[in-house]
């Protein structure tokens, strides 16, 4: 069995071979677009010509035989073309309206979640948690899971104000847009690494541990030819940790969840806006993680109550005021939520207006 | 296949509504025993609430120093199917549009040298084949390589660009973004493949302001549509939308900076006004587009918290033709680089920098002119420099 | 008298319509020997465009380290009667109010021992009395205290509070700030006239937030009158108001909260919904009034720009009753001042050590509890730190 | 001539015995007040009763004689009782309307400036100068003096959209409100203080001079007993000067004028606002500072063309947009303007929206 020679530096395909003939000859000349459900949207080209994409979740950790799937399905219904969007769904793509119902049918049968257009739950952008990463102090595709079994109508169907973007972190690394997005999850540590002076001794590099620290709390140990860390300055990051693998930093009992709310990236109506602690720290409860669903819940729901048409979470806040927002939704307002980290005296409150809770 | 691990709290998350990861892992456990250790392992995880990854060693294919992540489980014994458990970046099409043909090919030889489990896509924008073993990797890189497949990037090098669809499939993009990332990507495979930077360097390139790449909160260089001159207004469809929609309350209402009105049946726009934000044109799409001088804003610098707190990309260039063969473009970034090479620390993102040096510095540094698009508003504390030549001696 | 100096530059100054200083100063050299050299060494600064003051040494008057600014001129050869010309500080009554014989007192005592020159006030609100020697300092303390009157703060003390008019002519005072200013300087007689501070304190009372004496900007501790219940609306007025403005613009579509509704010719307010800006009172102050249930809040930190930029004040109490004897007000100061005395930096004001050390730190430590009103938004990156007591063990 | 006994800690002089009888009856029973014009305002009270204020200006330095003229017309209209105000106008009541117009005759045969109340300009909070400060880059009092003389129809009859707050302070310790007013006018160093070594061994302690500077510019120069100065760090704050007399950092030509805008500090409507610099640096040029009152007056044109009523200048600028600020008042944006320091990120332009200038 002798393989074929290799290339190196030929970048990837050009994408042009992949477009839709309807897509290809009316590239950059579209004329507008509209919703027809949550899962279908039809785009229409200064030419006449429409395209029909019809969009359904994935879990984005896939299986070959699902995308061999997908691609079936793309060859029944779409003379095999179809895509992924940049929120990890899979649309595909018909010229005509007639072809739209055959296409929804089969994915029906075949229990497609079909939707995520327009002013709804989309999928979550998330990462590798307990599934592949060294540093996840939680799990990501299983909180995405719980988070959207629970609020799947609102992908399929029910509209809100605007698009609610919900992201998972399984750590602070942040692997995604966390920072930026409607509603976050964060796996985040409670404690300092424990040191494994063998470990660091026989495979860290010392300077660079001692310099990843960002609040310099680790210094050298010489007795030990390791390092120590002075406890009250962790704020447990696991910056360390990435640098040198003998300081985990993961616990059982006190790794959990941190929830942020308020990001977003698009510049419609205001500025993009950094997501807000809005949670410290729920426990790890897998396999369903109760409380975290149960936060996110009572987030959404009042999001859904309060908000105006097509205002995002961080403009409903912004509205309302965050110390409404802890009153509304009961969420307990603790010394964690006041900032003390880079940029703190910008969020202190520097007016003596704001609203009695 | 039956099988190999009871994985009770695993099962509880095949159950609902929403496309299950559990389920794809049995799929691929169905075919591959490093699938199905995975799963015994992923269980495992579950029960103690701690991940079983080693903090991965260097591994990758010949000549390129990125594209893979080295992943070991720190419990081999147990589940020798994820003693190695590699991930291949292979970099994605932009725009992420596939042929079934292409995608077969793919899984394919995936389902010959790893697990079976992919991610589509990873959060940069790669394909991400999830899990092989070291010695896999040359050939599948052989196999995946002859068929006009490439590595993505990782490590302290230019990652993966990726954009939203762009012209293919949306009237509001401004530049081709999936010519431009194309172009990128090839113009740099070089520092792509082969770390040479202080730390990484992320490319996001959005057809306009409505950012569906979220370049403005994760790539070290935004690339974001724009127009220079005026929102065009078809008055016809303006009184269409009449019918359908409260034009003052969805649209003259919430445009934020006020310069919309809608008297008479006629929307007018004050286009010297407009900061072309994208919330009027996405409200009435039919009857509002961008105008027709069109270029990009560069923005630089964002990234996520570690170490001094998230970043979002800021302006450095408020308007630039973004046309082949894009010379101004790479010259900039060229320069860029070079100075963060000069400057920058190890494991130092080029927004750190700026921060760390100063922005006035970075400006003067690379040679770009100043300009009040760059600041939301200028300093407050009276504390500046001057140079040499501004003062009389 | 006539003149003693040329002053073309200064004379430049004579003309125009607004009040001249350079007038002021002439009319005091017209008494006084001092006077007449300031004029002359002002005009030399003009001329030069460089100061001729030299930084003062320690001066004051006896069992008091505050309250005198020493200053000597730098070419006392040249202007012998500013050699000396330190600037004493009488502390102000609450509100700037005097009567004629009052101050005549103090003008004859003044021209008696200094230069003839006043400011009226200093911008910490003492009045000044610009200009004096060394040996004059103690015998006008004499004659000014036996008369009532005390020296203010200067150094690193408490420096002399001070205060809007409050209730005594105007309708938004929700605390009788003259009642509290008066109450706080004489409760910290010996820390103002004693440094043993870090660096200097500052406190600002004023009545409501419209924050007529800028206590936001340039005090340690401002103190803002406020209310807990319901803006009183007299309908009535309301209707007066319809035939004189437009209170949709200047009301309704101003409030910050959007908390206002107008119709029918009622106006009606969310309170639950008001952050007391005072806008729509301004507006209407016939119809509408602060609630009766009154108090402040307590605002921490504001200084100028040096060292690490300008702060302003934030909230650390979002309400207190103020009334005599303002027995939990003195605690939580007590408690401040304790805390930065212990962590307090030489020339480190309260604001800046709160940012170095950390808000949460500083309220743990000084006990009290966090409370959304004290931030405009929580933190963004999640870094926080943990107590001993929320880990498991 | 044997002097009194001094008392000491005895604290000011209550302010109820300056209290103007009207005033005194009706404290805290204040029900409205209406402006009569600039310079007249009255107070109801609730009882029925009123308090006319007639408000002038002063220069603030003010010599004995002249606040004995103040008493003679108080004696003459107002039984005595006069006050000033935190922005050094003076005030004088009386408790009819049929005595405004005497009161006002008296003072206008005396040449006041009567104004002041409203949507004006009012007086400039400002500080030493040459006057008194040995810090000083500029002189106070004469900056106050020709922006005034400039601007006094804006004291006493012309109105503004709101009130326009300017201040002056003649260097960056900034002994008055000028981070938060509408403008200000601010005295700056551009070059780094000269080092006398022989005054700083002779008389500066050397670990605090050190420790002054908040950029980390001085470092020991053992040989010399003294302390070095690294250039490119200097932001020529003065602060060094201020704990060692002997690094004097006057510069006849070099000193200069910045201006900062848009600041407030009342929380009606929008929060309270620093100022941000408009014009880093331009020529000190007394006596009449002609390029100052230049710039002066075009941002005072634009702010008047431009702004909606109630509008602070804040308001104006945030609502047009800074970008549109520099091109409507032509004022040029340098590198200056862009912030190095301690807060900066905060103000990056982290959005695609902005105006075209
Ligand atoms: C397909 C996709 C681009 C791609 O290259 O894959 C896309 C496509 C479109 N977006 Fe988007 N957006 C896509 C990700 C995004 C993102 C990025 C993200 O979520 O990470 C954003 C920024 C979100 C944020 O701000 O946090 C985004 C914010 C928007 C908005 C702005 C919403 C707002 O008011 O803030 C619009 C405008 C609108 O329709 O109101 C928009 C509108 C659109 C339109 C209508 C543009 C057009 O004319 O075709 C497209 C179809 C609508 C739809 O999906 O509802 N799209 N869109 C992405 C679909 C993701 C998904 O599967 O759900
Ligand atoms: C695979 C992926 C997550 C995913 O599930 O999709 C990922 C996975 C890892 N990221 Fe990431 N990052 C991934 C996108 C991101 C993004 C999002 C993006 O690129 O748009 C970010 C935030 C944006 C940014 O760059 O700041 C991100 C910020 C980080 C950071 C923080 C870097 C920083 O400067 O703040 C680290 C830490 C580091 O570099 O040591 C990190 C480190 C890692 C490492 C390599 C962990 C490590 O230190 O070894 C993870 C390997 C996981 C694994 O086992 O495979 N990853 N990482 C994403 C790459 C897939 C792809 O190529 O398409
Ligand atoms: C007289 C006065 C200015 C005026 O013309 O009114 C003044 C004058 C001086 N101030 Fe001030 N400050 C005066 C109010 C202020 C204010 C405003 C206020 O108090 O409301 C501020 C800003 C608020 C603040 O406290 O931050 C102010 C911030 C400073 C600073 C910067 C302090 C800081 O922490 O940022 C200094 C520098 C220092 O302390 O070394 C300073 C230092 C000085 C010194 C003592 C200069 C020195 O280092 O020796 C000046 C003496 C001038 C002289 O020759 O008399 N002065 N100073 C004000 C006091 C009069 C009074 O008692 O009523
Ligand atoms: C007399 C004085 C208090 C004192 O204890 O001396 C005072 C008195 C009043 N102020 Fe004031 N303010 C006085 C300094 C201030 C200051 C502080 C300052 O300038 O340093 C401010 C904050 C300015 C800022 O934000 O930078 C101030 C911002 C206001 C405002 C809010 C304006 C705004 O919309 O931002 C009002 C409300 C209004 O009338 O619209 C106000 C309203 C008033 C009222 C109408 C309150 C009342 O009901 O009596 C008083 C008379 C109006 C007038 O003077 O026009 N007063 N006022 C001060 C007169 C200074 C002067 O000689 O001009
Ligand atoms: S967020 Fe953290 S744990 Fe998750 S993939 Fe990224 S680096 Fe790994
Ligand atoms: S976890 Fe972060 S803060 Fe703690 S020691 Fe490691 S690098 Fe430092
Ligand atoms: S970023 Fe703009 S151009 Fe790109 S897909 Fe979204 S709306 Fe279309
Ligand atoms: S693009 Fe935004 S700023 Fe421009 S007119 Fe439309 S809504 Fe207004
Ligand atoms: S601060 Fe309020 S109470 Fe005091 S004078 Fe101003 S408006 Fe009146
Ligand atoms: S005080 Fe301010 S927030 Fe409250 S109702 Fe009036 S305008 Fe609105
Ligand atoms: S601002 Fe500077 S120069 Fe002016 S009085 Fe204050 S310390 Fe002196
Ligand atoms: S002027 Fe300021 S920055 Fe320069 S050396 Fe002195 S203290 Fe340091």
């Amino acid at each position: 069995m002798s393989l074929p020679d290799r290339k190196t530096d030929i970048g990837p395909p050009h994408y042009e071979q992949f477009l839709h003939p309807v897509i290809k000859k009316n590239f950059g000349k579209w004329k507008y677009h509209e919703e027809i459900n949550a899962g279908v949207m039809v785009h229409v080209a200064e030419s006449g010509e429409k395209i029909y994409t019809v969009r359904a979740a994935t879990p984005r950790l896939l299986a070959t035989d699902t995308i061999r799937e997908y691609c079936d399905i793309a060859e029944k219904h779409c003379d095999g073309y179809l895509r992924f969007t940049t929120r990890n769904n899979v649309e595909f793509f018909v010229d005509s309206e007639s072809k739209v119902q055959p296409l929804l049918d089969d994915l029906k049968s075949k229990d497609y979640l079909v939707g995520g257009i327009g002013a709804r739950i989309s999928n979550v952008v998330h990462t590798q948690g307990w599934v592949h990463c060294h540093s996840a102090a939680t799990d990501a595709s299983g909180l995405v899971k719980v988070i959207m079994d629970e609020f799947h109508e609102y992908f399929s169907s029910k509209e809100l104000a605007n698009r609610c973007r919900i992201a998972v972190a399984c750590c602070v690394n942040m692997c995604g847009a966390v920072h930026c997005s409607d509603i976050a999850l964060v796996g985040v540590h409670k404690t300092p690494p424990r040191i494994m002076h063998e470990g660091v001794k026989n495979s860290c590099e010392i300077p660079s541990t001692i310099a990843s620290c960002p609040t310099t709390a680790i210094s050298p140990d010489p007795a030990n030819k390791s390092v120590k860390i002075k406890l009250e300055k962790c704020m447990y990051c696991g910056n360390c940790y990435s640098v040198c693998p003998a300081m985990p930093i993961a616990d059982t009992e006190n790794d959990g969840i941190a929830i942020v709310v308020g990001g977003k990236v698009s510049n419609l109506r205001k500025p993009p806006m950094f997501s807000k602690l809005a949670v410290p720290w729920l426990p790890n409860n897998p396999p369903r993680w109760p409380e975290v669903v149960d936060v996110v819940k009572i987030i959404l729901k009042e999001y859904e109550k309060g908000a105006r048409k097509h205002e995002r979470m961080g403009e409903w806040i912004a509205r309302i005021s965050w110390e409404k927002f802890f009153s509304v939704t009961g969420l307990e307002f603790k010394i964690q939520h006041i900032d003390d980290f880079t940029y703190a005296r910008e969020t202190f409150r520097t007016t003596a207006a704001f609203k009695w809770t | 296949m039956s099988k190999k691990y009871d994985t009770p709290l695993l099962d509880e998350l095949k159950k609902g509504v929403f496309p299950s990861f559990v389920v794809e892992m049995e799929k691929a456990a169905a075919r591959s025993d490093m699938a199905a250790d995975l799963l015994g392992q992923v269980e495992l995880s579950y029960k103690e609430k701690l991940t079983h990854w080693k903090h991965g060693g260097i591994v990758g294919v010949r000549g390129y120093g990125s594209g893979v992540i080295g992943r070991y489980s720190d419990i081999p014994d147990k589940f020798p199917g994820v003693a190695h458990f590699h991930t291949v970046r292979i970099n994605a099409p932009s725009g992420f549009y596939y042929t079934s043909n292409a995608l077969r090919e793919i899984m394919d030889l995936w389902d010959k040298y790893g697990s079976g489990m992919t991610n589509m896509h990873g959060s940069t924008g790669d394909m991400i084949l999830l899990g092989t073993r070291s010695e896999n990797l040359e050939p599948l890189f052989a196999e995946v390589s002859s068929r006009g497949w490439d590595l993505g990037g990782s490590g302290s090098a230019v990652r993966t660009p990726s954009c939203c669809l762009g012209m293919s499939r949306c009237e509001w993009s401004n530049i081709d973004s999936q010519a431009i990332t194309y172009d990128i990507t090839q113009h740099y495979q070089d520092e792509m493949h082969r770390p040479a930077f202080p730390y990484k360097f992320k490319f996001k390139i959005a057809g306009c302001a409505v950012d569906c790449i979220a370049s403005i909160a994760r790539a070290d260089m935004s690339v974001i549509g724009t127009w220079r001159d005026k929102i065009r207004v078809d008055q016809n469809e303006v009184k269409n939308y009449a019918s359908k929609m409260d034009i003052k309350a969805e649209v003259v209402d919430l445009c934020p900076t006020g310069c919309i009105t809608y008297t008479g049946g006629e929307l007018t726009i004050d286009d010297s006004n407009c900061s072309r934000c994208m919330n009027c044109i996405a409200r009435m799409t039919k009857a509002l587009r961008p105008g027709v001088e069109k270029g990009a804003t560069i923005l630089l610098g964002s990234k996520a918290p570690i170490v001094t707190g998230a970043l979002m990309s800021w302006v450095i260039v408020p308007f630039m033709k973004m046309e082949p063969p894009y010379d101004e473009f790479y010259e900039l970034v060229d320069k860029i680089w070079e100075w963060w090479d000069e400057n920058g620390k190890n494991r130092e993102r080029i927004g750190e920098l700026i921060e760390r040096l100063t922005f006035p510095r970075f400006l003067k540094d690379v040679g770009i002119e100043p300009h009040p698009a760059m600041v939301k508003e200028p300093r407050r504390d009276p504390f500046f420099f001057w140079s040499e030549e501004d003062i009389k001696r």
